[in-house]
C-alpha cells in the first residue's frame, strides 16, 4: 500500500496488552471522529483476565472501530489499519486484515522474550508472513520516551504514555483534531505530571507523522466529508443507552426506579452508569446474589416503585423463580439480559444471542411473558423504553434481551428529545383491595395497589388465586381461566406493536429475519446484495414473544426465509412453531459477531443454489 | 396519629380462614403480632408483612394490614426491596427454620448485616411443617424424620448465634405460649431501628410435638428459661431465687442459687443488651443452664434505608435531560 | 339403585377430612384388592394445608380407585360408589359421581355447624340435593364408638377408628377379605389398645353389612373374578417405583448412589424412600437448598458416583445454572421433576404437565439435554433406569419427567427381575488425563476421571474448553465445534431408542400423541373409541429430547394428529418446530388429570368436525 | 505413604500459565498452598480443589492435582458432594469474599454448621476482582466502587465473626504476604477433622490495593497483628513488650506494655482455642487493637462425612431385590 485511497469509511483495530490502554486509546479516537461528525460504530473485544500476562496471545485486548461519511452499521469485517503494540497483539490478529492493510508496530517489541510469549517460532518481521501488508516500524516506545522525558515520570510511567502518542499519529493519518483528546486528558488526570506527559506523547506522535516521510501521501479523510453535519449527535455505548433508558422511562412516569442487581459480565456497566442517581430518583441495590437482586426489585415494585434486574445468562438461570413469582403476583418488572457465551460460565467476555429460549420459555409452569431485543447501541435506549412501557402496562414481567456486543460497542446517536416520549397506556388505575383483580380488558393488567394507602390493603403471593377476587384458590376451573388470562395478557401484547416492516429491500425473493445485535451486519450484508441485483428484504424484530401480528403478513409475499443467528437456530425454532413457516438457517456460536461478509456470502450462496434448483427444476419440467 | 381511633387487635384480622393445624402454635403467634401492632399503634395501611413458605409463612394472610407471601426463603430479600422503595413502610418479615435458616440463610445474613429495618420473626419448630415433618437445620440431632429414619447427625444451626455473627443489631427470643412476655417482646421489636431478630420457640404440633415443653412450658419456664431486662441482675427461678454468675477466667457462666448458697445479688451477672461477647454467651446457654429469653443484644446503628435516597435535590428532567445529551460518566463522579 | 351390578370394574372414592385417615383406608383397600388379584389405579387427591380446619370444603382429602377384572389403567372418571365423612366431603364431590351412584355418610355428621362449615345453608339429606343417588346413611360415628368402647380408649380416639370400620363394610361389599388389614394393623400399631380397637371396629364394619338388610343384594365383586391370578404383582406408587428404579440401576452399574434433594411437594416421596439405606450403597443428603442440592449431586459425580437430584418445577428453576454446570463439565447427572400446578408456588398439591418447556429449553445459552417422561406409576421403575443409562452412556444431565399425580398414584405391577436389567452402554472407559476429552464417537462421551487415581488427575470447570484438551479455551471456532459437539451428544441419544409403537390402534385417520401421566386415560380412550368404530393410534413418548427418528414416519400414515396434555401446548409447539407437523391440541390446565370422557368426548367432537368437513367438501367439490 | 518420594512444591505446580495481575496476593496464596501439600504430604491423586467465580477461584487450575471450578458461590456445595461421595479425599475450597460471602453465603453457613471435612480457604480483598471492582460483602463502608461512587454505606459482614456464628470447629486468619505463617497455618488447617475456615487477607493491587497495609505489611505486621498461640499468653509487638489484657466487668480486651506498664506475663491473657467467647472477643479486635492471627478457634467434633455411609453390610442384590418384591416402607423403618 503506497497511500491510503479516499474511501467512504475505515476501519481501524488497535490492539495491545491490557494494560497497554487500547480501549482507552480507542474510545478517544471514536469521540473524535464522532465531533468530526462521522457515523460510526465500534467493536472493543477484551479478554477474560483484568490484567492478563504481558504479552500472550490470550491477554490481547482490541479495539476496532469503522469510522465514514455513510451510514455506518457495522465495526466493519476486516480492518485496514492495526496497530499492534506487541508480537502477540499482532498475530492473533493478522487473519483478520484485509488484504494490504497498514500495520503500524515497534519493532523494539519483538525480542526473543516476547516472541515466546507470543508463541512465535520465528520474527515475523523478517519471515516474510508480513509481505502482503504495508508495514510500518516505528519505533514507538523510544519516541514516546524520548517526547515525555522532560516531565520526569519515569521509565515505566513515561512508557504507558505510548497509546497517546499512536493516538497522536492515527489522528493525523485522518487529519483528525487534537482538542477533544488533550480536552479529555486534562480533566482526566488529577496529577500534572501524569496529564502533560499525555498531552506530550500525543503531540509528538501526531508531529512525527507530519515531519517524517508517512507525510503528505497516506495522510486521507473519509468520503464524504461528513453527512451528519448541523445535527444533535454523540456517541453512545450500548450500556449507557440503555440505562439512560430507563432512566427517560422514570421521568417519563413520575416514577422512582429501583434497580435491583448483582454485578456480572457484561451486564454490570449498566448497574454502575445508574449508581448515585439518587437525587433523581435513580437507585441502585447491589444485592447478595442474583435471587435477592430479583427479589427485592419485585419487592420495589409491589411497594410501587419501578423495579428493574439486570444480568447475564447465569444470573437469569437463577433468577428464575422469582420472575414466576411476578408472574403470578402480577407485578410489572423489567428483567435486562446481557447475553454472553455459554453453557455455565462459557466464555464472560464474549458475545451470544442463546438466551432466547430461556428468555421465552425458560420457566416452571405455563408462564409467558413479554420478550424483546435491543438491535443496537443507540436502539437501546428505545428498547429500554418499550420494556418498561409493556411492564407497566401490562402488569406482567419483561424480559429484554441485549448481548455483550450491543453493551460494549459504541455507536453515533442522534440525541432523543426527552418530552418527545410519550408512554402511553400505564396502568395506573388504582381501584381498591375489593377489586384487586379487575382488569382491564385490553391489556390485562390488574390494579396496582401500592402500601401507604388504606383502601388499597390487601394480600397476595405466589400461590394460584382467584380470577375475580384475588383470594387463594385451588379451583380446577379457575386454574384454567387464569392459566388461559396469563396466556391472553402477553398475548395482548401484540395489539400494541407497531407494524412489522422491512429495514431495507422489496417483499420478494429472500427474506432475512433476525433480531438483536445481528441488525448491523445483517443491513449491509442486505443492501450491499441488493445494490449487486439480488432481490431479499430484511426483517428485523424487536419483539420476539408475542410475535407481532402481521409478520406473517410481511412475510408471506417472500420465496424464502433465512433466520440469522447467533445461537444454533433458537428465533428459527420459534417460527416454526408460531408462524409454521419452513426456514433456512445461519447460525454461527463463535463469541463473535457476525462479519458482514460472511452473511453476504451464505445468502449468496444460497441464492445460487436456490437459482440452480430452480434452473434443473426447469430443464426438468 | 392524630384522632385516629385505638385499633384493637381484632381490627388487624382478616376474613381468611386460619389454615393450621389445631393446637399449632402459630395460632399464639398470631395473636401476639396482631396485639403488638393494635398496642403499638401501627397503621394498617402502612404495614407490610413479607414471608417466604412455610406453615409460618402462611401468617400475612390472617393480619389486616398489606401482605406479601412470596417464595421459600426469599422474604428477606423481598422485605428489603420494599423497605428501599418505600423506608417510610413498617415491614414485617414472617419465617420458619427452614425458610429462613435452610434456603434463606443467604438473605437473612445480608438483611441483618445490612441492618435494613425490618422486624423479622422466625418460627423455630425445628421442623419442616410444610411439607410433612422433614428434619431441618435446627432439628436436634437425633432427629428422626422421613429423610432421616435412623435420625439425623448433621450439628444444627443456632438462630441467634448465627444471627449475631452476622452483625445483627437486635437478637431476641420468645416462645409461642408465653403471651404476656412475646407481647412486651414485640412491641420492642417494633421499636428497634434496623433489623430486628426474634426467635420464637414454636410448637409444631404435627411434626415435632413439645419439643420445647422442657424449657418453655408453663411449668417449666420459670425454673428452665431466664427473662432478660437490661441492666438488670441475671435472676431466674420460680422464687426468682436463683441466678448467673459469670467465671472470667474461663469466659463462661454457671448458676448459683441465692438462698442456698453464699452469694449476693451484687455478685450476680448483670444483663448489658449492648455487650456482644456477653450476649453470645446467653445466647449459648442452653439446659441446665436456663434458655435466655427476651432482648439478649440491641445496639443502635444507622439503618441501612434510613440514607438510601438521600434528598432529592436534583431538577430530575433537567437532569436526565443532560445525562442523555453529554453522557452519564462525563457527569456522575 | 337398588343394587350393584356386576361390571367388569368398579370405581370408589373416599373423602373425609385430612385428619380422617382417608389415604390410610385407601392404601389399605387398595392392598387387598391387589392381593385378590384385581388389576387397579388410584389418584389421591389431598389438600395444601397439614391439617385443614375439620369440615371445610377445601379441607377435604380424597382417595380414589378403580379396581377390575380387566385392564385398568385410570382411577375412573366418575366414582359409583363415595364414602363421604361430612358434608364438606359430600359436596365438593357429588358433581364427579355416576348418576345413580352409592353415597355412604353418616347423617349425625350433618349438623348444622357443620352444614355451615361447609358452606351449606340447606341441609343434602332433606334438600332433595342427593335424589338421583343411592344414599345409606348409616350412623357409622357412633357405631364405631360401640364397637370400640370396650378398650376404653376415650371418645376422640375411638372416633377416629371410623375409617377402619367404614372400610370393614367398603370390603364385605366387594366381597374382599379383612386379613391382609388386621395384618397391617397388628403390624403398624404399638400401642395394643390402638391396635385392638382399629381391629374391632374394621370386623364390626364388615359385620353391620353382613348382619343389616344391605346383605345380601348389594353384594359384588368385579368381572371376570381376577386375570392376573398365579403372577407375581404388587401395587406400587409412583414415587416408590422411581425410587425403586434408581437402586436397581445403581445396583446394576455397580455404583454408590448419592441422592442430593431439598424437600418440595410432590417431591419428596422419593427422596424419602431412598433415605437410610447406606447399608446397600443408595445415600440421601438433605441439602440446604435446590441449589446445594444439585451442586453436590454434581459434586457426588465428580467424584465418581451416581449423583442424583429432584425437585419439582419451582426447585428445578433454582436449579438450572447447575445443571448448565454438569452439561459444561460432562458429567453425568439425574435430574427428577415431580412437575405440580404453578406457576410460580401456584397448587403444590395438584398435578400439572407445565414443565416441558423448563425441562427442554429453560437453560442459558445453547445447552441440550436429553429429557424422558415416566408415564405412570409402575412405568417410573423402567424410566428411572433409562435415565441412569443415558447419563452414564453420554456423559450428561438427564431430565426426567414425572408428575405429582402419577408420584402419589398406584398401580398393580407385575414384580420385575432384577437381574434381568442390563444397563448397557455405560461409559466405563477411563483413559489418563491427558486424553479428558476423547470421546466415544457413539455417544460422545468422554471418559469419567475420578479422584483418587493418580493417572486420572485433571481440572475442569464451567469455562469454555478446547474440543481436544479440555483446557480452557477463549477460541472463537474451538467454542463453534464445542456448541456443535453438545448437541451432537444428545442427538446421538436418539441412537439408541428402540422403534416407535402404538400403544393401541392402527397408523391411521387420528394419531392421539402424548407424553407422561395423561397415559392411562388415553390409553382407555381410544381403546373405547376403537371399540366404537373410530380409526386412530395412540402415540406415547418416552423420550422428549432428542424425539425418536422414526416418530415421523409412524405419524406420516395418520390423517391429523392431535396432542394431549396437561399444559397450553408445550409439546404441541415441539413437534411443530422439530417435525413440522401441522396438530390439533387438547389441553387441560386445571390441576386434575385428564377424565376419559373428556378426552373421548373431544376425540369424537374432532372426527365428527373432520366428517362434516369431508362432506362439506365433497359437496362442493 | 511408604516409600513414595517426598514430593517438593513444584510437584503440585500445572503447566498452565497464572492469570492474575502482577503483584496480586493470590500468588503468595498459591505458594503457600503448594508448599503446604507438598510438607503436609498431600497425595496428589487423593487431592481435590473446589473453586467458585472469581480471581481467587482461578486457584484450582494452577495446582497438580484434581480441580474442580465451578459456579459462582457453589464451591462448598459441590465439595460437599465430593466429600460425601468420597470420604477419603482431602477437599479444599478456594473461594473470594464475593464468592463464599456474598452469593455463596448460605453454601458456607451450611457446610461449616454440619463441619463437614473440608479446608476452606477465604481470599478476603475486600473487592470484587474478577468483575472489575464492584464493593463487597467485606468491603469497609465509605468504599468507593462502581457501584458505590459515592461511597458505600452498608455495614460489612465480618468472615471470622460469621464463620463462628456459624457453628465452624475452626476459624483462623492469615495474609498473603506473611508465606512464612501462611505455611504454617495451612498445615495445622490440613490436619483439622472437619470444616476449617480460614480468612487470608489478601492483596488485589488493582481495585483494592493495599487495604491490608496498615494491619499485615511487613513493617507493620509486628505491631499490628498478633499471632496466637494455643495456652500462650497473647503477647506481640516488634520485642514482644505488648500484650492483652481481659477486662472481666467489661468483657473486652484492652492493650499493656509490659515495658512500661506494671503487668506481668501471669496477668495476660492466655490463648484458648476451644474458647468460643474468647475467639468471638479475638475474632472481633481491629486498631487500634492487633488484628488477630493464626488458629483463633479450634474444637474437635465429628465431622459430617466420618459416618455418612455406615457400614456397607447389606447384601446388595438380594435387598435391592426384596424392596422391589415387597415395598420400601415395609422393610426400611
Ligand atoms: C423453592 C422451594 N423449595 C422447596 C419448597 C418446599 N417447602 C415449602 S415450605 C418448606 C419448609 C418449611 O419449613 P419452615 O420454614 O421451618 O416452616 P414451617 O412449615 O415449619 O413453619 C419447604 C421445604 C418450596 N415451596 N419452594
Ligand atoms: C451467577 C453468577 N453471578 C455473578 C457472576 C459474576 N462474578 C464472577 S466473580 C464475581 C465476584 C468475585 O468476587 P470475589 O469472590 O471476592 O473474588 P475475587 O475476584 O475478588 O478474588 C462475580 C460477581 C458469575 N460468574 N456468576
Ligand atoms: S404442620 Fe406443624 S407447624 Fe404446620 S400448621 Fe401443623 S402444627 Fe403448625
Ligand atoms: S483483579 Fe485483583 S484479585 Fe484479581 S487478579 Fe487482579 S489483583 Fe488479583
Ligand atoms: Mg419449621
Ligand atoms: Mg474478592
Amino acid at each position: 500500500m503506497t497511500e491510503l485511497s479516499r474511501q467512504e469509511s475505515y476501519t481501524v483495530r488497535f490492539a495491545g496488552d491490557s494494560g497497554d490502554g487500547i480501549q482507552l486509546q480507542g474510545l478517544q479516537f471514536t469521540t473524535t471522529t464522532a465531533a468530526s461528525g462521522y457515523d460510526l460504530a465500534t467493536f472493543p473485544d477484551f479478554p477474560a483476565e483484568i490484567r492478563a500476562p504481558a504479552g500472550t496471545r490470550f491477554g490481547v485486548s482490541a479495539f476496532q472501530i469503522q469510522f465514514g461519511g455513510k451510514r455506518v452499521t457495522t465495526p466493519g469485517d476486516t480492518p485496514e489499519i492495526l496497530v499492534a503494540f506487541n508480537p502477540a497483539a499482532l498475530v492473533v490478529n493478522l487473519s483478520d486484515l484485509k488484504p494490504g492493510a497498514l500495520i503500524i508496530l515497534d519493532p523494539d517489541q519483538f525480542t526473543q522474550q516476547h516472541l515466546k510469549r507470543a508463541e512465535l517460532t520465528s520474527n515475523p518481521l523478517s519471515d516474510g508472513s508480513l509481505s502482503s501488508f504495508e508495514v510500518w516500524e516505528i519505533d514507538i516506545t523510544r519516541l514516546t520516551l524520548a517526547a515525555v522525558q522532560d516531565y520526569g515520570l519515569g521509565t515505566k510511567a513515561s512508557a504507558r504514555c505510548k497509546n497517546f502518542w499512536v493516538l497522536g499519529l492515527v489522528l493525523w493519518l485522518f487529519n483528525q483534531p487534537r482538542t477533544r483528546v488533550s480536552e479529555w486528558i486534562s480533566n482526566k488526570f488529577a496529577d500534572p505530571l501524569v496529564r502533560d506527559s499525555n498531552i506530550a506523547a500525543l503531540n509528538a506522535g501526531h508531529a512525527y507523522a507530519e515531519t517524517t516521510e508517512l507525510a503528505p501521501k497516506q495522510r486521507q479523510e473519509p468520503l464524504p466529508a461528513s453527512f451528519l453535519e448541523g445535527v444533535d449527535y454523540r456517541t453512545v455505548m450500548g450500556s449507557e443507552a440503555l440505562a439512560l433508558g430507563l432512566m427517560a422511562a422514570a421521568e417519563r412516569t413520575g416514577l422512582d426506579l429501583l434497580f435491583c442487581s448483582y454485578p456480572i459480565t457484561p451486564a454490570s456497566s449498566v448497574l454502575h452508569y445508574l449508581s448515585g442517581l439518587q437525587d433523581i430518583g435513580v437507585a441502585t441495590f447491589q444485592a447478595e446474589d442474583e435471587i435477592a437482586a430479583v427479589c427485592a426489585a419485585i419487592g420495589a415494585s409491589y411497594a410501587g416503585k419501578l423495579g428493574i434486574t439486570s444480568s447475564s445468562g447465569p444470573g437469569i438461570a437463577l433468577k428464575t423463580e422469582g420472575i414466576g413469582l411476578a408472574i403470578a403476583a402480577e407485578l410489572p418488572l423489567v428483567v435486562l439480559n446481557f447475553q454472553r457465551s455459554g453453557p455455565s460460565t462459557g466464555m464472560p467476555t464474549k458475545t451470544d444471542q442463546s438466551d432466547l429460549y430461556q428468555a421465552v420459555y425458560g420457566r416452571n409452569a405455563d408462564a409467558p411473558l413479554p420478550v424483546i431485543a435491543a438491535r443496537s447501541p443507540s436502539d437501546s435506549f428505545e428498547a429500554a423504553i418499550e420494556a418498561v412501557t409493556l411492564a407497566l402496562r401490562h402488569m406482567t414481567p419483561v424480559i429484554l434481551l441485549s448481548d455483550g456486543y450491543i453493551a460494549n460497542a459504541s455507536e453515533l446517536w442522534p440525541v432523543p428529545d426527552l418530552a418527545s416520549f410519550e408512554i402511553s397506556g400505564v396502568n395506573t388505575r388504582s381501584g381498591s383491595s375489593a377489586k384487586l383483580f379487575e382488569r382491564d380488558p385490553a391489556t390485562y393488567a390488574r390494579p396496582w395497589l401500592r402500601p401507604g394507602q388504606a383502601e388499597h390493603i390487601h394480600r397476595i403471593g405466589g400461590l394460584e388465586k382467584d380470577l375475580l377476587t384475588g383470594h387463594i384458590s385451588y379451583d380446577s376451573q379457575n386454574h384454567q381461566a387464569m392459566t388461559d388470562m396469563r396466556l391472553a395478557k402477553v398475548e395482548s401484547v401484540a395489539d400494541f406493536i407497531p407494524p412489522c416492516k422491512l429495514e431495507s429491500g422489496t417483499p420478494e425473493g429472500l427474506a432475512v429475519v433476525a433480531w438483536g445485535s445481528t441488525y448491523g451486519a445483517i443491513r449491509q450484508a442486505v443492501e450491499e446484495l441488493l445494490k449487486e441485483g439480488f432481490q431479499l428484504g430484511h426483517v428485523h424484530l424487536r419483539h420476539l414473544n408475542p410475535l407481532p401480528r402481521d409478520l406473517p403478513g410481511l412475510l408471506s409475499s417472500f420465496d424464502e426465509i433465512l433466520v440469522v443467528e447467533m445461537n444454533t437456530g433458537q428465533l428459527a425454532s420459534i417460527l416454526r412453531d408460531k408462524l409454521q413457516l419452513k426456514v433456512r438457517q445461519l447460525n454461527q456460536v463463535t463469541g463473535q459477531p457476525f462479519n458482514v461478509d460472511t452473511v453476504k456470502s451464505f445468502i449468496r450462496g444460497l441464492l445460487a443454489e436456490e437459482k440452480s434448483l430452480e434452473l434443473t427444476q426447469t430443464q426438468v419440467n | 396519629m392524630g384522632d385516629r381511633p385505638q385499633l384493637t387487635f381484632k381490627d388487624f384480622a382478616t376474613d381468611q380462614e386460619v389454615r393450621w393445624c389445631p393446637g399449632c402454635g402459630d395460632y399464639a403467634i398470631l395473636k401476639a403480632v396482631q396485639r403488638a401492632l393494635a398496642e403499638g399503634g401501627a397503621r394498617p395501611e402502612n404495614t407490610v408483612f413479607v414471608s417466604g413458605i412455610g406453615c409460618s409463612s402462611r401468617l400475612p394472610y390472617y393480619v389486616d394490614t398489606f401482605g406479601f407471601h412470596t417464595i421459600h426463603g426469599r422474604a428477606p430479600a423481598v422485605a428489603t426491596g420494599v423497605k428501599l422503595a418505600n423506608p417510610e413502610l413498617e415491614v414485617w418479615v414472617i419465617t420458619g427454620d427452614g425458610d429462613g435458616l435452610s434456603i434463606g440463610g443467604n438473605h437473612l445474613l445480608h438483611a441483618l448485616r445490612r441492618n435494613v429495618d425490618l422486624n423479622i420473626l422466625l418460627f423455630n419448630n425445628e421442623i419442616y411443617g410444610l411439607t410433612k415433618g422433614q428434619y431441618s437445620p435446627t432439628s436436634r440431632p437425633g432427629t428422626r424424620s422421613p429423610t432421616t429414619p435412623l435420625g439425623s447427625f448433621d450439628r444444627p444451626v443456632h438462630p441467634g448465634s448465627f444471627a449475631l455473627g452476622a452483625g445483627a443489631t437486635f437478637v431476641a427470643r420468645c416462645a409461642d405460649i408465653d403471651q404476656k412476655n412475646m407481647l412486651r417482646l414485640l412491641l420492642e421489636t417494633r421499636k428497634h431501628k434496623g433489623s430486628s431478630f426474634v426467635e420464637i420457640l414454636q410448637n409444631c404440633i404435627v411434626y415435632n410435638k413439645d419439643i420445647w415443653d422442657d424449657v418453655a412450658a408453663k411449668k417449666n419456664a420459670p425454673e428452665h428459661t431466664v427473662w432478660l431486662s437490661h441492666g438488670e441482675p441475671v435472676r431466674f427461678g420460680r422464687n426468682m431465687n436463683r441466678g448467673l454468675r459469670l467465671n472470667p477466667k474461663t469466659l463462661t457462666v454457671s448458676e448459683v442459687n441465692l438462698e442456698e448458697e453464699a452469694v449476693e445479688e451484687a455478685d450476680l451477672l448483670v444483663h448489658d443488651e449492648t455487650n456482644r461477647v456477653l450476649a453470645q454467651m446467653l445466647l449459648a446457654m442452653k439446659p441446665p443452664l436456663p434458655v435466655a429469653m427476651g432482648v439478649i443484644y440491641r445496639q443502635d446503628e444507622p439503618a441501612f434505608d434510613e440514607s438510601f435516597w438521600g434528598s432529592k435535590t436534583g431538577n430530575r428532567r433537567h437532569k436526565v435531560d443532560s445525562l442523555i445529551r453529554t453522557g452519564v460518566f462525563s457527569q456522575q463522579r
